[in-house]
C-alpha cells in the first residue's frame, strides 16, 4: 500500500499518534457505555465512528493556539485539543473538579478556557455564530489563531448556521466549519433532513469555500482542513467542510434505533469504520506493530481504569455551590 | 378500566383529534417512526401516514413557522417541540407572528396551532432539558399556555388546544409522563382552557400552583392534614396566560393567606403575576405575606445530582412552606 | 424590435394590463411621497423600481388560486393579486376600513384573506416558512394552489429564510420563492450583505431550482416564475427565483439615503428603470399608443384621486376597537 | 454647558468607552455610515473606522451570536439590534447562550456583551417598532436588564453596561432619544447597574417605573403637588433585571401606597414581580392595593393614531392614577 501520509506533511510518529488519539476516543466511548449500563452514569452521547475525522482534522489546526468550538460527539477533538482521559470521565461522571463545566452539564458540553475550547450548550449549532465571532476577534486582535468549529448534518438545517456561515464568509473571517455527516439526526435521515446533495453545497451560497470528503479517510480530512486552515491563515475566508461518515451506535443511551434503521444498514457502515482501516494502514505501513498496538492499548486500559476510579470516587459538587456563577460578583455589582 | 399515564392521554387525545378532524396533523423532529424522543407521538406514523405525521428538519423555527403558515390556511397543525428549551430558536415565529395574527389582521386571518413542549426539571436533564420556560411568552395577548397537572387534564385540555382558533403553547411536564397515572372517563374528556381547577377545598392556606408541583402539593397537604390538621385549599391553574383571574381572586379571599409556587426561577416567574393579582384585589382579605416558593436564581438546573437535588422545589419543600405560612 | 411577449403566451391584452398595473403601482407610491411630504401621512415604503418585476411574477401565478406572501414593497404584487387603489390608500391612511389591518399596521404590511394573501408583519422572513406551510397545507388537502413568497436580498440572510427553504425542499412542496435583490439592505450595500456571486446559489444548497432574473425586464420574470410554477404543479418542488434591480427611492420616507449611495449611482439606476424600457417596448409594438397610454394615465390620475379623498375623509378605527380580535372571542373560551 | 439629548448620551457612552478600550466595538444593522437608524452611532464609523463599527447582514440571532464569541474571546462588543421588536430572532442566543455562559462553565467563560436596542411606544411605530420587550428576557438568571429614563442615566448606565463582565440587554426609549435632554457634568459619568434611583422624595404615595414613564410621572407629580399638594415618592428601577429589592421594600414601606407603571401590557409584565416583592414583604405596612397602570393586554399598539393613543400609557393617566391612589 502507497505511503498516504508522508506527502501531507505528516510524519509516522504524527499518525501513530493521531491512531492512538482516536483509538482512545473509541475506547473512552466503549467504557461509557459499560458504565451507563451498570447504571454508573446515566448518559452517553457517543463518538463512534466519528473519531477519525475528528482527529485528522485538529491535527491540521495549529493546536497551540486555535480556537475549537466542538460538539456533542466529539471526544476526538477535545482529546486532540489536550483534555485528557480524567476529564473525559469527570464530565461523565458530573463531578466538581470536570474542568468543562464542574458536573453541571451533560456527558458531551465541552468547554475549556485554556485549551481555548468554547463551552458548548444543549441547543445545536449556536456554537456557530460563537466560533465566528471568535475569528472576528482574532482579527480585531491582530491574533494569527484561526477558529474551528464543528456540527452535525442535521444541525446545519438550522437557522444559525446559515446566519453565521454568511457573516463569516462577508468579512473573510479565518473559520472552519466541519459538518460531520453520520446520516442521521436522532431518528432521521439524511433523505428526510436535507435535498440537496451534499451539506458542502450550501457554500457556494455563502462565497466560502467548501468541500465534501470521506470522513473515514484521516488522509483525505486532513489534507481538506489543512487546505481550510492555510486560507483562513491568508485572509481567504471561511471554509466549508462536509465529513461523511456514519453514527454506529443509537443517538445516546436514551435511543433506541431499531425503530428506525435495520440492522444490516449497521454492520454495513461498521465495515467501513475509518478505525478500522487506518488500523489497517498503519499496520501495513509497519508503524503500528503488533508489540506497539498492544502497548497502545494497555497504556489506554490502564488509563481509562484509572480515569474512572478517580471520577468515580471525586465529590460532586456541594449543594452551597448552587449560587455560584450567575454573575461575576455575587449579587449585581 | 385501566389506568392512563400523562403521556398517554396526550397521545389518546392526538389520536381521537386526527381521527375526528382532518385538519389536524403532527409536525415536529423524530416524531414520525420514532414517536417521538419520549414516544408521545407513538402509533400516530402508523395509524395516520407520514403526510400527517412529519419528521421536519431539525429547524424550530420552521417547524413552528411552517405551522403558522399551514394554520393560517385553516389547517389545525401540532408542533412539536423535542424539548422546552430549544422553543427558543421558535420564540419569534410564535410572539410576532402567531400571537399578533388576528389582532394586526384585524380579525381577517387566525392561527389555530398548538405548540406542545416537554419541560421542567427532576429527571437529569441539566441546563437544557430542565427548563420551565413559560414566563418568555407569558405577557403576549393572542397567545394562550397550558400546563396541565394530570392525565386527565393533559388529554381534555391538548384537545380543547387543538381545536381552539387561537394559538396555544401547550407544555407538559416530562417528569409527569411516566409518573403520573388514573383511569380516565369512557366518555369525550374536553377541558376548558383559561379556567383554574380546585383540586384540594380547604380554609386554612390556599394554595396556587400548576405542573407537576401540582402532585407534590396534593400529596404534602394530604400529609398535613393528617400530621397537623392543617386544611389546604389547592388550585392548579392549569392556564398560566392568561390567567384566570376570578378563581385566583376567590381562593386567595377565602383563606386570606396565600403560598404560591413554581419550580421555575422565582424572579418574573408567573407567579409573581398571580402574586400581584392578589395584592390588586384582595389586599384587605389577607392575613399573611403573600409567599412565593420556587426554584433558585440561577441559570437552570444543573446535572449533578447533588445541585439538581438542590435546585428541584419538591414535596418536602412544600410541606415546610404551607406549615410555615398555616402557622403564621 | 421583437415581439417578446407573444411567444411567451401573452396577449397584447395582458401585457398591457401589466403595463397598467405597473404604472398604477408608480402613480401611486409617487402619489404617498407628495402626501407624506404634505404630512397627510406619516410613512412610506416604496416599490419603485421593483414594480415590473413584482406584476410580471404575479401575471405568471393563477391569480384566482395561488396563495401569496408579499413584503412590504409589492405594491406591485397586491395590486395584480386584486387589491385596489382605494384599500392601498386606506391603508397608507390607516383607516378602519382598511382591509388589510384597520390601520393597525403600518402601510406596506399587507394581508388580504378574501385574494389569499397572507398577512405580512414587520420582522423580516418570518413570511417565507408561513408560505411553505400554505404549501404544505394545499398537499394535505389536494388543493392545486401554489404558494408565492418575496423578500428581499437583505432579508435572505435571515434564518427563517434557510430553514423554510430546505423545508420546502425536503418536502418538495410547490412553493416559488423570489428574493427582490434591489441591491441594498437600508444603507447596506450588497457586497456587505452577502459574499455569494447570486443569491440564487443558495437554491442548491438547499436541492430546489435557483435562477437569477433581470428583474427590469417582465419578459425573463415572467418566463422563469412561469416555469416555476409548472414545477411546482408537477409536484416538482419549491423554486428560488432572484430579481435584480435597484432602489430608485430611500429606504422609506424615514431614510435619508445620500449619507451612503451617491447621487450619480441612483440616476444611473433610474436608466434602467424597467418602467421605462416597458414602455418603451409597447410603444414601438404599437400596443401603447399615445392615446391609450393617455387614457391609462388620465383614469389612473382620476383613480388615485378619488382613492386618496375617500381614505382622507374615511374614519379612524374608534377607540373602543382597541380590544377587538386578541382571541376569537373576548375573554378565553 | 449644551444640553445633551438622551440618544447623544448614548453616543457619548459608546465613544468614551471605545477611546478608552480596544475591545469596545459596535456590530448592527446600519451603523456604519449611516450611523444607525436613530443616528445613535453618528461619526464612529468615521471615528473608528469600519473595523470597529461593523454593518453586520440582516440576521439578529448572527449579530447577537458572533458578538457572544467575540466576547468570550474577551471583546466587549456593544451588538445593536434596530428595534427592540427584531431581538425576538435573537432570543436563542441570548437566553441559552449568554446568560447561561457562565453558570455553566463553573466561571471558566464569560460573556461580557452588550445588546443595545430601541424599545416603547408613542412614535407611530406600529405593532412591531413600538414594544416593550423586557419581560420576555427578566427571567433569566445570568442576564441584566438596563432601561435608563434619562440623559445621564443613558449615559451613566451605558458605559457601566459596557465594562460590565455580564452580558447587559440595554432598552433605549425611542421616544425620549430627542424628547429629553439634560446638561451633563464635565466628569465621567458612570452609574451603577442594579440600583434603582429615587426620582422624587415623598410620603404620600410611592410610584415606581423605569423607561419614559418616568418621565410622565414626575411631570404628573409636580402638577399633583401644585394642584392637590400630594407629595409623592418616585422611584425609577433603572435596572429592571434582576430588581433592587432593598430599594422597592424601603420606598412601598415609605409610604404605604403603590402605584406601579409600565407601558408593557399589563399581565406578565416587569410590575407584577415588582408588586409581588411588595407583597412578600411590605404587607403589614401597606394602606391601599398595590395599584398597576400599564398597557393594555392586547397584543401592542397599533399605528392608527385613535387607537395607539387609546393604548400608551401617558401623564393624564397617571396623574388620574395618582390622584386616586393617593385620595384611597
Ligand atoms: C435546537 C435544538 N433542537 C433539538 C435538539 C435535540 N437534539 C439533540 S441532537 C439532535 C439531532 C442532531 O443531529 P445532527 O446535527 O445530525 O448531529 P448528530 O447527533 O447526528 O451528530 C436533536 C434533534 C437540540 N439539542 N437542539
Ligand atoms: C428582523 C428584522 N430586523 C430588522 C428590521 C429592520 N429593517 C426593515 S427593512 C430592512 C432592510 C431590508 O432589506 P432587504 O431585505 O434587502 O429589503 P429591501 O428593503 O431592500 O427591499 C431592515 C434592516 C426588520 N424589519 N426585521
Ligand atoms: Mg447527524
Ligand atoms: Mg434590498
Amino acid at each position: 500500500m502507497m505511503n498516504k501520509h508522508e506527502k501531507l506533511g505528516l510524519s509516522d510518529d504524527d499518525v501513530l499518534e493521531m491512531y492512538r488519539l482516536i483509538l482512545t476516543a473509541r475506547r473512552v466511548d466503549e467504557r461509557m457505555w459499560l458504565l451507563n449500563r451498570a447504571g454508573k452514569i446515566p448518559f452517553v452521547v457517543s463518538c463512534q465512528g466519528q473519531e477519525v475525522q475528528q482527529v485528522a482534522a485538529s491535527f491540521a489546526l495549529n493546536r497551540d493556539r486555535d480556537y475549537s468550538a466542538p460538539y456533542y460527539r466529539d471526544v476526538g477533538v477535545v482529546l486532540a485539543m489536550g483534555m485528557t482521559v480524567k476529564e473525559l470521565m469527570l464530565q461523565a461522571f458530573a463531578k466538581a473538579e470536570d474542568p468543562n463545566s464542574g458536573g453541571r452539564q451533560m456527558p458531551g458540553h465541552f468547554g475549556h478556557k485554556r485549551l481555548r475550547m468554547l463551552s458548548g450548550s444543549s441547543p445545536v449549532t449556536t456554537q456557530v455564530p460563537h466560533a465566528v465571532g471568535v475569528a472576528l476577534a482574532t482579527r480585531l486582535s491582530n491574533d494569527p489563531a484561526v477558529s474551528f468549529v464543528t456540527l452535525g448534518e442535521g444541525s446545519s438545517n438550522q437557522g444559525d448556521f446559515h446566519e453565521g456561515c454568511n457573516f463569516a464568509a462577508v468579512h473573510k473571517l479565518p473559520v472552519i466549519v466541519m459538518v460531520e455527516n453520520n446520516q442521521y439526526a436522532i431518528s432521521v435521515g439524511l433523505g428526510d433532513q436535507v435535498a440537496c446533495e451534499k451539506i458542502s453545497d450550501r457554500a457556494k451560497g455563502y462565497g466560502m469555500y467548501g468541500e465534501t470528503v470521506d470522513g473515514n479517510d484521516p488522509f483525505d480530512v486532513y489534507r481538506a482542513v489543512k487546505e481550510a486552515h492555510d486560507r483562513a491563515k491568508n485572509q481567504e475566508g471561511p471554509s466549508l467542510i462536509e465529513a461523511v461518515s456514519y453514527r454506529l451506535t443509537p443517538h445516546s443511551s436514551d435511543d433506541d434505533d431499531s425503530s428506525y434503521r435495520s440492522q444490516e444498514e449497521v454492520e454495513k457502515a461498521k465495515e467501513n469504520d475509518g478505525l478500522i482501516h487506518f488500523r489497517n494502514y498503519l499496520k501495513e505501513q509497519n508503524i503500528l506493530t503488533d508489540e506497539v498496538e498492544e502497548e497502545i492499548e494497555t497504556k489506554l486500559k490502564e488509563e481509562i481504569d484509572e480515569a474512572t476510579d478517580y471520577a468515580d470516587q471525586a465529590p460532586y459538587a456541594s449543594e452551597d455551590t448552587l449560587y455560584d456563577h450567575v454573575y461575576q460578583t455575587k449579587g449585581v455589582n | 378500566m385501566a389506568q392512563v399515564t400523562y403521556i398517554e392521554a396526550i397521545n389518546q387525545a392526538m389520536t381521537e383529534e386526527m381521527e375526528r378532524d382532518q385538519r389536524v396533523f403532527v409536525l415536529g423532529e423524530d416524531v414520525g417512526k420514532r414517536g417521538g424522543v419520549f414516544r408521545a407521538t407513538d402509533g400516530l406514523y402508523d395509524k395516520f401516514g407520514k403526510e400527517r405525521v412529519i419528521d421536519a428538519p431539525l429547524a424550530e423555527s420552521a417547524i413552528t413557522g411552517v405551522g403558522i403558515g399551514a394554520a393560517m390556511y385553516g389547517m389545525h397543525p401540532i408542533a412539536e417541540i423535542q424539548f422546552a428549551d430549544f422553543i427558543l430558536p421558535a420564540v419569534n415565529q410564535i410572539i410576532s407572528e402567531a400571537a399578533k395574527m388576528r389582532y394586526r389582521s384585524n380579525g381577517d386571518w387566525s392561527c389555530p396551532i398548538t405548540v406542545r413542549a416537554p419541560f421542567g426539571g427532576g429527571i437529569h436533564g441539566a441546563l437544557y432539558h430542565s427548563q420551565s420556560i413559560e414566563s418568555v411568552f407569558a405577557n403576549q395577548p393572542g397567545l394562550k399556555i397550558v400546563i396541565p397537572s394530570n392525565p386527565k387534564d393533559a388529554k381534555g385540555l391538548l384537545k380543547s388546544a387543538i381545536r381552539d382558533e387561537d394559538p396555544v403553547l401547550f407544555f407538559e411536564h416530562k417528569k409527569a409522563y411516566r409518573l403520573l397515572k388514573e383511569e380516565l372517563p369512557e366518555e369525550e374528556v374536553l377541558t376548558p382552557i383559561g379556567k383554574a381547577n380546585q383540586v384540594l377545598q380547604g380554609d386554612d392556606i390556599t394554595v396556587i400552583t400548576y405542573g407537576l408541583m401540582v402532585h407534590y402539593a396534593k400529596e404534602a397537604a394530604k400529609e398535613l392534614s393528617e400530621e397537623k390538621g392543617v386544611s389546604v385549599n389547592l388550585i392548579d391553574l392549569r392556564t398560566v396566560y392568561p390567567l384566570d383571574q376570578e378563581s385566583i381572586i376567590e381562593a386567595a379571599n377565602h383563606t386570606g393567606k396565600v403560598l404560591l409556587i413554581t419550580e421555575d426561577n422565582k424572579e418574573g416567574s408567573i407567579i409573581g403575576e398571580v402574586s400581584a393579582i392578589i395584592a390588586e384585589h384582595c389586599l384587605f382579605e389577607l392575613d399573611a405575606p403573600i409567599k412565593r416558593l420556587a426554584g433558585p436564581d440561577v441559570p437552570s438546573m444543573p446535572y449533578a445530582s447533588t445541585l439538581e437535588k438542590a435546585f428541584m422545589v419538591n414535596q418536602d419543600k412544600i410541606k415546610d412552606a404551607m406549615l410555615e405560612l398555616a402557622l403564621f
